[in-house]
């Protein structure tokens, strides 16, 4: 369905595009606000510039107005979108590159519907909870931002292949700004890491994206680079094994699954706030969403031989990340290892899915989590961060007791904490209970072992909250009556939506799950005939892949 | 047209570069102290030039409209026409050529714009410089055009000889003057071998004509893939790979960039390198295109040795000539990849019985080498540009907070290593696209692998330069923390610095996006020196690299189109 | 003299000439003795071409190497006022270059001569100078003009390079 | 339908009105400050008042449950779980308990909590704990049972870590909080394997297919599902939160580690009664792990001196009794006993908090003493209390202990007959150990503490006097005759299985009976002598077996084992899995890769001499080298 | 071998002669010199292929020509490289050039 009968203008490139158009206003009214600095001006006019104190608060509001405006349509988009097919909606399509037959095409379907949301979201939300934290070059730091937002929208929209690329490459580089300009004391290395581990996986992603375009092309079917039309395609089995590998690997360092994970702990220290909460709430996804977009309908067969160990090692993720939370000594370190837990079952629901017939559960599961989790460690991220602009230290052991100063703040760093712990009633607690469920049907021992990770978080996170807000230390814990400046209206603000969106998925996630239910049966659908064949066994897949090498 | 006038118009484009060449000589000697009309006028011959190479390309009549003509979707700008030869088939001028004449123009232009501050300090040898730089640009255009290897010789012997005199052109500079000599030395011995390999390959088919050399491997069958021809092949290879700096011929160039005139360095990585690529291209897809297996197999050798020895090279550098150096020997790896396409690729019978090419690996080397051409000259561009405005040894070190004192310029630096990385949506991406392509294409997917684990790899580098650049400070900057520090005590710093520094000229990008810390600028003050004075040229060669890189990264196909309606219709194939 | 023809006696002279010679711009310590062996040994190229029919060859053979190059060689060495090579007059290298440059030369020969050229033969390309200069001036007068753009450059570049800092013209 | 509209608005104002109190309270309990406890406290009332309605109705309609599927939850793939409530007789009994107790349990805390810096927090928690509960008994399906469940779970840990500026407080909520969370695990479990062998969570629907189930899987459903009551309900080997969770003010001990929430295990496996009823390993595991439970507890609780450690480990004693009743098959009996013991267990707590107010704080009953006529309300409440407790006719405790051993014995279970009787025993020596030692004798406490001792004040007597009658005559009410009181008619449309037998009081019931009354009283008898009569004797006892005491004072080193086992080798795994595995090997691993290209590419750098002959050489050799490889390729 | 081989190992011999003074010697100007060798040496190839090789036109009588002339530019463009280089440095070694390496 195209944009023309559903909303009337191309909203899905409003969307995205909103926020660059914010970047662009936001520099062209820089350049103007400084008529005098061009060639051969003097520091005093630097100096007159510099006090041009109604700027900073401008490109504040704007950055906030575009968000604001992005996530506004985004509801709207969310409530005209059809939930009884699992068509993509809202098509644009434009040709781009006419030699390639590259398409500058967008749509959505239900999962790519919810991971709008929550980038649009969390988009304005982070734009809320930075107003008074970025100190040096604030300014660069929104646009970053922006850029950062148009370049994740774009990956959840697009629907061709290189243009999904394009996005998923482009978003690396306000990132990198984002941690390298404005991180803690190992920035460099952190930027640097996350940079080299996603282009590694990525790159090798484009030489497959090439392959199947060309496999296809070969066919006679003609060049194309839709992502539905390629993944019609019935592949042999060696292209799908190999390309499932390139996909995989690019999509599993961005999730990220264990052992590919350690860029993660990383890059959530050192950066900043915004930086994290981004990191954590939108970007992960992508690396599961493009699981599901690509890995699963793309190579069904091999898709299907990996289940074994792609749930083995979401099964070990969820307990590694859970058990090295455990010891952090870092809030935010222990909230990025969480999150490789937490993406555990993810990646555990969506492969589990696809193991046993009927087994949608998994995977609407699966896609939940990710909307919770952005929700909840979002929220996580930008409260420790609100926690930092306090105490100035993120260290567990420097801080106890915080329960007494800032009580408002305890109230929902508990919220969140119990959510992402899983409680029932809580958005954490379907998704994990659903994908789990899924895990369960394809593996009774797998399922019990994921559910370990759930007393695992409830100890990491209950410890964490018991050393920062509650006594640990017996009397020594009492921390000296230090003023501290308890949660502002700004905070709350900031926060207000994520408990919203808690409460609400955890009461009735329907009005979520509802988004889900065909596009998780169309791409079971597609996987239908491989779910039936894998029982002829992985291995001997395996060696005819390797054959196919050669 | 016909007859003796067809000839001319067949070398038109080269013959008014040659003749701006004599003409820039003429006036150095003539106009007296108003040197500056040189540049121009050596600019306006380009112009010129790629003017007479575009009316003579474009079909007019076909073009239909703009949408059409950018998009590239009419026929008009490359689609059908026909290619003529010269000069009893030693020059032909098909569409291969036009965009290749097109391509050094545009080089030539911004060389030329590069080197305006640099040459404004030697204004006495303006005339030499400019006119040794359009002969090259000739001998350039002559390996384009060229369809027989006695005149592809003499062009590659005219693009390499002034190129010696211009690597060591400052003169009394020990590292220019080093930078000649073991160019020279390299390169002379190089050709030599080069001639040699054109002197067996002349034994084994008693041709010298691309088409006849190619019949006559033809009819040596099997004899195709014997001793003889694998000696003339390696040794053609070698002389061309000595030019583009393929591994194991690219000692010479880490060292010459480093010594050479920077603006000659530029030129070099992209000019000389683009020249010596489509030499190539056209004299192995055309003339030995009946023996691929042979140099696919010389290439491929050489190709994975370029790129990795090119890109663990560049990672240890500090010199971000050396660097620049060692990532244009890696970038030549990758191109070598669309020429190993043209090799291992689809090769069917025509109607005739020739052997026909699957373009897609030769087009992509041509739009690699227009891509390149942007963002290489931009990153050198920043250099000169940097260079311009103060003392600038071209270390990593001395662009540590690049960002606060020349926003615009980090701004602008960042664009092209990116690029010159691949990400998208930047023309490097669309480069490497392509390339991988051809080469998955022809069934080579593990060189494509190799090539974008190195591509990470140069990822590496390229953004050290942007980490220096931004989140490093200049030394005797305070840094200001990213979250704790005191906004107040930042701004008061910053404004007192910045009062500090009245008169300190500020760069047309200062005026820029980012809030700067100002900052910098104070350090540099003391700094900048004898190059001062507006460089307006080499910020316009950088402006228009920069727009390059993201105008045709947003929107590459008029480009992909000109690449590949350059190959439609190749004389002599 | 049948051209083309191959007369083993005066190959083999030839050969050893220029070969000799050759060895002689390599191997001689003193610097004016590699250039007078070198000028001997492009004599001796001459007269190969001389052997090989090719009379105008042979002429600007002597013409331009002979008579210039030679020349030019000799004033850079006045120039450079270095007519001895002090200390070592080889690399340390020479000891693995001695052996690659025979490899080198073994396994060209081996290559080449292992190939059987079907149409080699006595073609007897008798050429004359007005047949070569027609050939010149007609189809090769293309090259013909780039090389007299590559004279010009090299000109003007020894000019460049040669002037001394500062120097005016 | 009318009658059923009436319920759905009770039902939902039974599960909502404390969620609002919870919500005002949370939010506005602040600024009301020391009134914050009035809207809270007024719904409570109402909540039960809806309650006893709710009853009442189920009194009226035993023989058909109403059950409602308000709205859905969760619909994916091929499962659907719904917000929807059941009410039956067994709800009905759960509804009385909690509402009841509940309220009391409110009025009571106005006055203990007085004062207190988060007197409004305080009241907020008791109503979401209320809420959670109500949610808990009024749920029709597994899930949602789980909803309720994790939110009393999570009301404990709010609770018991109320005085969060306490090290100990925090610990033990947390404590408690994760030892239920292990518990879970296995009700998880449960569930999945529910829902993935019959299609739905629904209990309804999970028991008409109860039989179809095979019977490995069914015992593997009811295990883990019994884990997960083992949790909740305290029993061996994860009772240790349940003593710690004492940290926590005294009226959260009576109503939810007493009265309502530990029973919640008793309730789900009664409630799950169709399933266990199919599996007799099941229900043997049950009653071992019940019986086990309360001869452990009760050992344990004979040497403890906290006041409220005692009723603690009598509490769990008291839950193993239930599960001995269950897994022994008197279902009845065993939710029977559930009913009064959250009277009179409640009201001993209730009691215990009142001593603790009168004693300023002071819980160690070596510091009591002769309290009998400082606070007499509470000392005869709290006798009330104990000799229920210890189940001496004809107060509640012995109807219904009397129906679980006689259960027991009837079904052939001898040994856990005896284990039973000792158990009751043993309970008559602490409960009396513990009455004696606080009331009377002569008082052991500072002087200043004892000029401030005094009666609690009415809004905390009262509540006691209130819970006091049901705890001395709601078992002869309900129980009467036994094995075929009121309670057994009422709840056989739950344990429709259950035959009943005629008690015959001059047989085997009778002589059973006797000899349960005898031994308990033989166990006051026997505190009377130790604590009042010979006070040095307990000494000598200890001091001749000093390992048994040591072991039964040190809680049978419980905690030690957990310490040392799961807690400090999960963080020694962990530690490694961070500093060994994840930095030095994968990190490492990743680093290297890295230095390993930079010293790569160092390691060529040397290769690029900078001088010209070298270079020349190395064209010349590469040239030579190509023209091998190439050649040797094709085998020239 | 025929006698076009026989020259064409003149032309090898000759042409690795001069290789190995590219090579061995540290007097720029004798490799100067000894880039000659190597360019007559493909000379005498060219003109011997042009010779005996049948159907060449005398295209490589031609090309040695041109080849010829191009030497000569080429010495003169290197020695004026050396002569720059020698005014800076005071030397012809070639080994002392070596400022730029790693």
């Amino acid at each position: 369905m195209s944009w023309q009968d559903q909303i009337g203008f191309p909203v899905l490139s409003v969307i995205t595009f909103l926020p660059l158009a914010g970047v662009v206003l936001i520099l062209v009214i820089d350049l103007l606000r400084r008529p005098a600095a061009r060639l051969g001006a003097d520091g005093a006019v630097e100096g007159a510039v510099r006090r041009q104190t109604w700027w900073p608060t401008t490109y504040k509001v704007i950055s906030l107005a575009t968000t604001l405006a992005a996530f506004a349509l985004t509801v709207w988009v969310l409530f005209v979108f059809d939930k009884s097919t699992s068509q993509l909606q809202f098509v644009e399509d434009v040709m781009w590159v006419r030699r390639f037959n590259i398409h500058y095409s967008l749509g959505i379907d239900g999962i790519a519907a919810l991971m709008l949301l929550l980038t649009t979201l969390l988009g304005f939300i982070v734009i809320i909870g930075s107003w008074h934290y970025i100190k040096d070059r604030e300014m660069g730091f929104f646009v970053s931002l922006l850029l950062l937002q148009t370049g994740m929208t774009g990956v959840f929209c697009a629907t061709d292949l290189v243009l999904f690329y394009v996005f998923w490459e482009a978003m690396l580089v306000p990132m990198y700004f984002i941690i390298g300009v404005w991180g803690g004391p190992r920035k460099i290395y952190a930027a640097i890491k996350f940079v080299l581990f996603t282009l590694v996986g990525s790159l090798l992603m484009l030489v497959a994206i090439v392959a199947v375009v060309w496999y296809v092309n070969g066919q006679g079917a003609g060049l194309t680079f839709d992502i539905r039309a390629l993944s019609d395609v019935v592949y042999p089995y060696h292209l799908q094994f190999w390309a499932f590998l390139a996909f995989f690997l690019a999509f599993a360092i961005k999730v990220p699954m264990f052992p590919l994970h350690t860029w993660l702990p990383d890059a959530h220290v050192e950066a900043p706030t915004a930086g994290s909460v981004i990191l954590a709430g939108v970007l992960l996804k992508m690396g599961a969403y493009g699981m599901l977009r690509f890995c699963l309908p793309f190579f069904p067969d091999a898709a299907v031989d990996f289940v074994p160990l792609v749930a083995g090692l979401s099964v070990v993720a969820i307990i590694y990340g859970a058990a090295v939370s455990l010891v952090q000594k870092d809030l935010k370190k222990l909230i990025a290892y969480s999150s490789v837990s937490h993406m555990g079952f993810v990646t555990a629901g969506i492969f589990a899915a696809i193991a046993v017939a009927d087994n949608a559960a998994g995977m609407e599961g699966a896609v939940l989590v990710m909307f919770n989790h952005g929700v909840l460690t979002g929220a996580l991220f930008l409260m420790v961060g609100y926690l930092y602009e306090r105490t100035h230290t993120r260290q567990i052991a420097e801080m106890s007791m915080l329960a007494t100063p800032l009580p408002v703040f305890a109230g929902f760093f508990l919220f969140f904490t119990l959510g992402s712990l899983g409680l029932p009633g809580l958005n954490g607690f379907v998704g994990e209970f659903l994908s789990l469920l899924g895990l369960f049907e394809y593996s009774h021992a797998l399922a019990a072992i994921g559910a370990l990770g759930i007393i695992l978080a409830a100890c990491y996170l209950l410890w964490m909250y018991q050393r920062t807000m509650f006594n640990d230390r017996g009397e020594a814990g009492v921390m000296p009556a230090v003023s501290l400046r308890d949660i502002s209206p700004r905070e709350i603000v900031s926060l207000l939506p994520l408990v919203v969106l808690a409460v609400w998925i955890g009461v009735y996630p329907n009005t979520f799950l509802d988004f889900l239910h065909t596009p998780v049966q169309y791409i079971l659908q597609q996987m239908g005939p491989s779910i039936e064949s894998a029982r002829d066994g992985a291995v001997a897949h395996l060696i005819e892949a390797t054959k196919g090498l050669f | 047209m016909s007859g003796a006038n067809n000839d001319v118009m067949v070398i038109l484009p080269g013959v008014v570069v040659a003749a701006t060449a004599l003409v820039v000589f003429m006036a150095d000697t003539l106009v007296g102290g108003r040197k500056w009309v040189l540049p121009w006028i050596a600019a306006a011959g380009l112009i010129v030039a790629a003017g007479v190479a575009t009316a003579q390309w474009i079909d007019v009549g076909a073009i239909g409209s703009v949408w059409d003509f950018v998009s590239g979707s009419g026929s008009g700008l490359f689609g059908g026409g026909t290619a003529e030869s010269g000069f009893a088939s030693m020059v032909a001028l098909d569409k291969f050529a036009y965009y290749c004449t097109l391509l050094f123009c545009v080089i030539g232009v911004l060389t030329i714009m590069l080197s305006d501050a640099y040459m404004k300090k030697r204004r006495d040898a303006m005339g030499e410089f400019y006119g040794l730089l359009l002969l090259v640009i000739t001998g350039m255009i002559g390996m384009a055009i060229s369809i027989d290897v006695i005149a592809l010789f003499v062009a590659f012997e005219l693009m390499s000889l002034p190129t010696y005199v211009l690597a060591g052109f400052i003169r009394g500079d020990e590292r220019s003057g080093e930078a000649a000599i073991k160019y020279f030395i390299n390169g002379a011995f190089s050709s030599a071998i080069l001639l040699f390999g054109l002197a067996l390959l002349y034994a084994a088919t008693g041709q010298t004509n691309y088409a006849s050399i190619a019949a006559g491997l033809n009819n040596l069958g099997a004899d195709a893939q014997s001793g003889l021809v694998i000696v003339a092949l390696v040794l053609v290879a070698v002389g061309f790979g000595f030019k583009i700096a393929a591994v194991p011929f690219h000692w010479w160039a880490p060292d010459v960039y480093e010594g050479a005139p920077t603006p000659v360095t530029a030129f070099m990585s992209v000019g000389i390198k683009a020249g010596a690529f489509v030499g190539f291209l056209k004299l192995f897809t055309v003339a030995v295109i009946s023996a691929p297996e042979v140099w696919t197999a010389i290439l491929t050798i050489l190709a994975v040795l370029t790129m990795i020895v090119g890109n663990a090279l560049a990672l240890p550098q500090r010199n971000l000539k050396r660097m620049l150096a060692y990532s244009s020997i890696a970038h030549a790896g990758y191109i070598l990849l669309g020429l190993i396409a043209v090799g291992a690729g689809n090769v069917s019978v025509g109607a005739s019985g020739e052997r026909v090419l699957d373009t897609s690996g030769s087009s992509a080397v041509l739009f690699y080498l227009g891509a390149y051409a942007f963002m290489n000259i931009g990153a050198f561009g920043i250099l000169v540009w940097i260079r311009n405005r103060r003392a600038f040894r071209y270390t990593l070190d001395e662009v540590a907070g690049l960002a606060r004192s020349m926003p615009w310029t980090a701004i602008a630096m960042t664009l092209f290593m990116l690029s010159l990385t691949g990400i998208p949506p930047l023309i490097g991406f669309w480069g490497k696209l392509y390339l991988f392509t051809a080469i998955v294409n022809a069934g080579m997917t593990w060189l494509a692998v190799l090539a974008v684990i190195m591509s990470a790899v140069s990822a590496y580098y390229y953004l050290r330069v942007v980490w220096y650049m931004y989140f490093r400070e200049a030394p005797g900057v305070a840094p200001a923390g990213a979250g704790a520090a005191e906004a107040g005590a930042v701004q008061a710093g910053a404004v007192e610095a910045g009062a500090t520094v009245a008169g300190a000229p500020v760069t047309v990008g200062a005026a820029g996006a980012l809030e700067t810390g100002a900052g910098a600028a104070a350090a540099e003050a003391t700094l900048v020196a004898d190059d001062a004075g507006p460089a307006v040229g080499s910020a316009a060669a950088v402006v228009i690299a920069s727009l390059g890189v993201l105008v045709l990264g947003l929107y590459p196909s008029p480009l992909i189109s000109a690449a590949q309606g350059a190959l439609r219709v190749l004389l002599g194939g | 003299m049948p051209g083309g023809d191959f007369h083993p006696f005066f190959f083999v002279v030839i050969a050893a000439w220029i070969l000799v010679c050759g060895l002689g711009v390599v191997l001689f310590r003193n610097i004016i003795y590699s250039a007078v062996s070198m000028v001997f040994c492009f004599l001796g190229v001459a007269f190969a071409y001389a052997l090989l029919n090719a009379e105008l060859v042979a002429i600007v053979q002597i013409l331009i190497y002979v008579g210039a190059t030679s020349v030019v060689i000799l004033f850079a060495i006045m120039l450079t006022e270095v007519q001895q090579s002090y200390g070592q007059l080889f690399h340390r290298q020479a000891i693995f270059a001695a052996p690659l440059a025979v490899a080198a030369a073994v396994v060209m020969t081996v290559m080449v001569v292992s190939t059987e050229l079907a149409d080699v033969g006595d073609t007897s390309l008798n050429l004359s100078v007005h047949a070569l200069s027609s050939l010149l001036f007609n189809r090769y007068v293309f090259p013909f003009e780039l090389v007299s753009l590559v004279l010009l450059a090299a000109m003007i570049g020894a000019i460049v390079l040669a002037r001394r800092q500062g120097e005016k013209r | 339908m009318e009658a059923a509209d009436s319920m759905k608005i009770a039902v939902i104002l039974i599960v909502l009105l404390p969620l609002v109190g919870f919500i005002t309270t949370l939010l506005f309990g602040k600024r009301m400050g020391g009134k914050a406890h009035i809207v809270p406290v007024a719904l409570v009332t109402v909540t039960a008042a809806l309650a006893v309605y709710a009853f009442g109705w189920v009194f009226q309609h035993q023989e058909e449950p109403f059950v409602w599927d308000a709205f859905s939850w969760i619909v994916a793939g091929r499962y659907h779980a719904s917000w929807g409530f059941q009410v039956d007789t067994l709800t009905g009994i759960m509804l009385l308990v909690v509402g009841i107790i509940g309220m009391l349990t409110h009025y009571y805390s106005i006055g203990y909590m007085r004062g207190d810096g988060g007197y409004y927090r305080f009241f907020a928690y008791l109503n979401l704990f209320m809420f959670a509960m109500y949610m808990l008994i009024l749920a029709d399906n597994f899930l949602l049972l789980f909803l309720g469940w994790e939110g009393v779970g999570l009301c404990s840990y709010l609770l018991i870590g109320f005085w969060f500026d306490r090290k100990s407080a925090s610990q033990a909520g947390k404590k408690a909080f994760l030892v239920n969370r292990v518990g879970d695990f296995g009700f998880t479990l449960g569930m999945f394997l529910v829902l993935v062998t019959t299609g739905t969570l629904q209990f309804a629907g999970v028991f008409d297919k109860a039989e179809t189930i095979g019977a490995g899987t069914l015992l593997w459903i009811c295990l883990l599902l019994f884990t997960g009551a083992v949790g909740k309900s305290a029993q061996f080997p994860l009772h240790v939160w349940l003593p710690d969770a004492m940290e926590g003010p005294t009226p959260v001990s009576a109503l939810i580690h007493a009265a309502t929430m530990v029973n919640a295990g008793v309730y789900m496996v009664a409630r799950a009664y169709p399933l266990f009823a199919q599996s007799e390993t099941a229900m043997l595991v049950v009653m071992v792990v019940g019986t086990f439970t309360a001869i452990f507890a009760a050992c344990i609780a004979i040497t403890q001196n906290d006041i409220k450690k005692v009723i603690a480990y009598s509490t769990i004693s008291s839950l193993g009794f239930m599960f001995m009743a269950l897994g022994a098959g008197a279902w009845v009996a065993g939710i029977f006993y559930l009913f009064v013991h959250g009277f009179f267990k409640g009201l001993l707590f209730l009691c215990s908090g009142s001593v603790i107010h009168a004693m300023g704080g002071e819980q160690d009953m070596r510091k009591m003493g002769g309290l009998r006529t400082r606070i007499p309300v509470t000392f005869w409440t709290m006798l009330i209390a104990a000799v229920a407790l210890v189940g001496i006719f004809p107060l509640s405790g012995f109807w219904a202990k009397d129906e679980i051993l006689g259960g027991a014995f009837a079904h052939g279970y001898y040994v856990v007959w005896l284990v039973g009787i000792v158990t009751a025993f043993l309970t008559a020596v602490f409960a009396f150990r513990m009455m004696f030692m606080t009331f009377w004798g002569e008082s052991r406490a500072d002087a200043e503490v004892q000029a401030h001792i005094h009666e609690s004040p009415k809004v905390m007597t009262v509540p006691l006097v209130l819970l006091a009658i049901p705890a001395a005559a709601v078992g002869a009410v309900v129980g009467w005759p036994p094995e075929a009181g009121w309670i057994h008619r009422f709840l056989d449309p739950v344990f429709f299985a259950v035959e009943h037998e005629e008690f015959e009081w001059l047989g085997t019931g009778g002589a059973l009976m006797a000899v349960s009354l005898a031994v308990a009283l033989l166990g006051v008898y026997l505190a009377y002598v130790l604590y009042l009569r010979r006070r040095e004797l307990p000494e000598r006892l200890a001091a001749r077996v000093p390992w048994a005491y040591e072991a039964s004072l040190r809680k049978m080193y419980m905690d030690d084992i957990y310490e040392v086992v799961p807690v400090r080798s999960t963080i020694a795994f962990s530690r490694f899995l961070w500093t060994g595995f994840d930095v030095h090997v994968i990190d490492g691993a990743v680093n290297g890769i890295a230095r390993l290209w930079g010293w790569f590419g160092d390691r060529l750098r040397p290769l690029q001499t900078g001088r010209v002959h070298n270079y020349a050489f190395g064209i010349l050799a590469g040239a030579l080298a190509l023209v091998v490889i190439v050649g040797w390729v094709w085998g020239i | 071998m025929s006698p076009l081989d026989w020259w064409l190992l003149l032309a090898m011999l000759l042409f690795c002669i001069g290789a190995f003074g590219v090579l061995a010697r540290r007097n720029t100007i004798v490799v100067i010199m000894s880039l000659e060798l190597m360019l007559n040496a493909v000379n005498i190839a060219l003109v011997a292929i042009a010779q005996f090789r049948a159907g060449s036109q005398g295209a490589g009588v031609l090309f040695s020509l041109f080849v010829i002339t191009l030497a000569a530019a080429e010495v003169t463009v290197g020695l004026g490289i050396v002569i720059a280089n020698y005014r800076a440095k005071r030397t012809v070694e070639n080994d002392h050039f070596d400022e730029m390496k790693g």
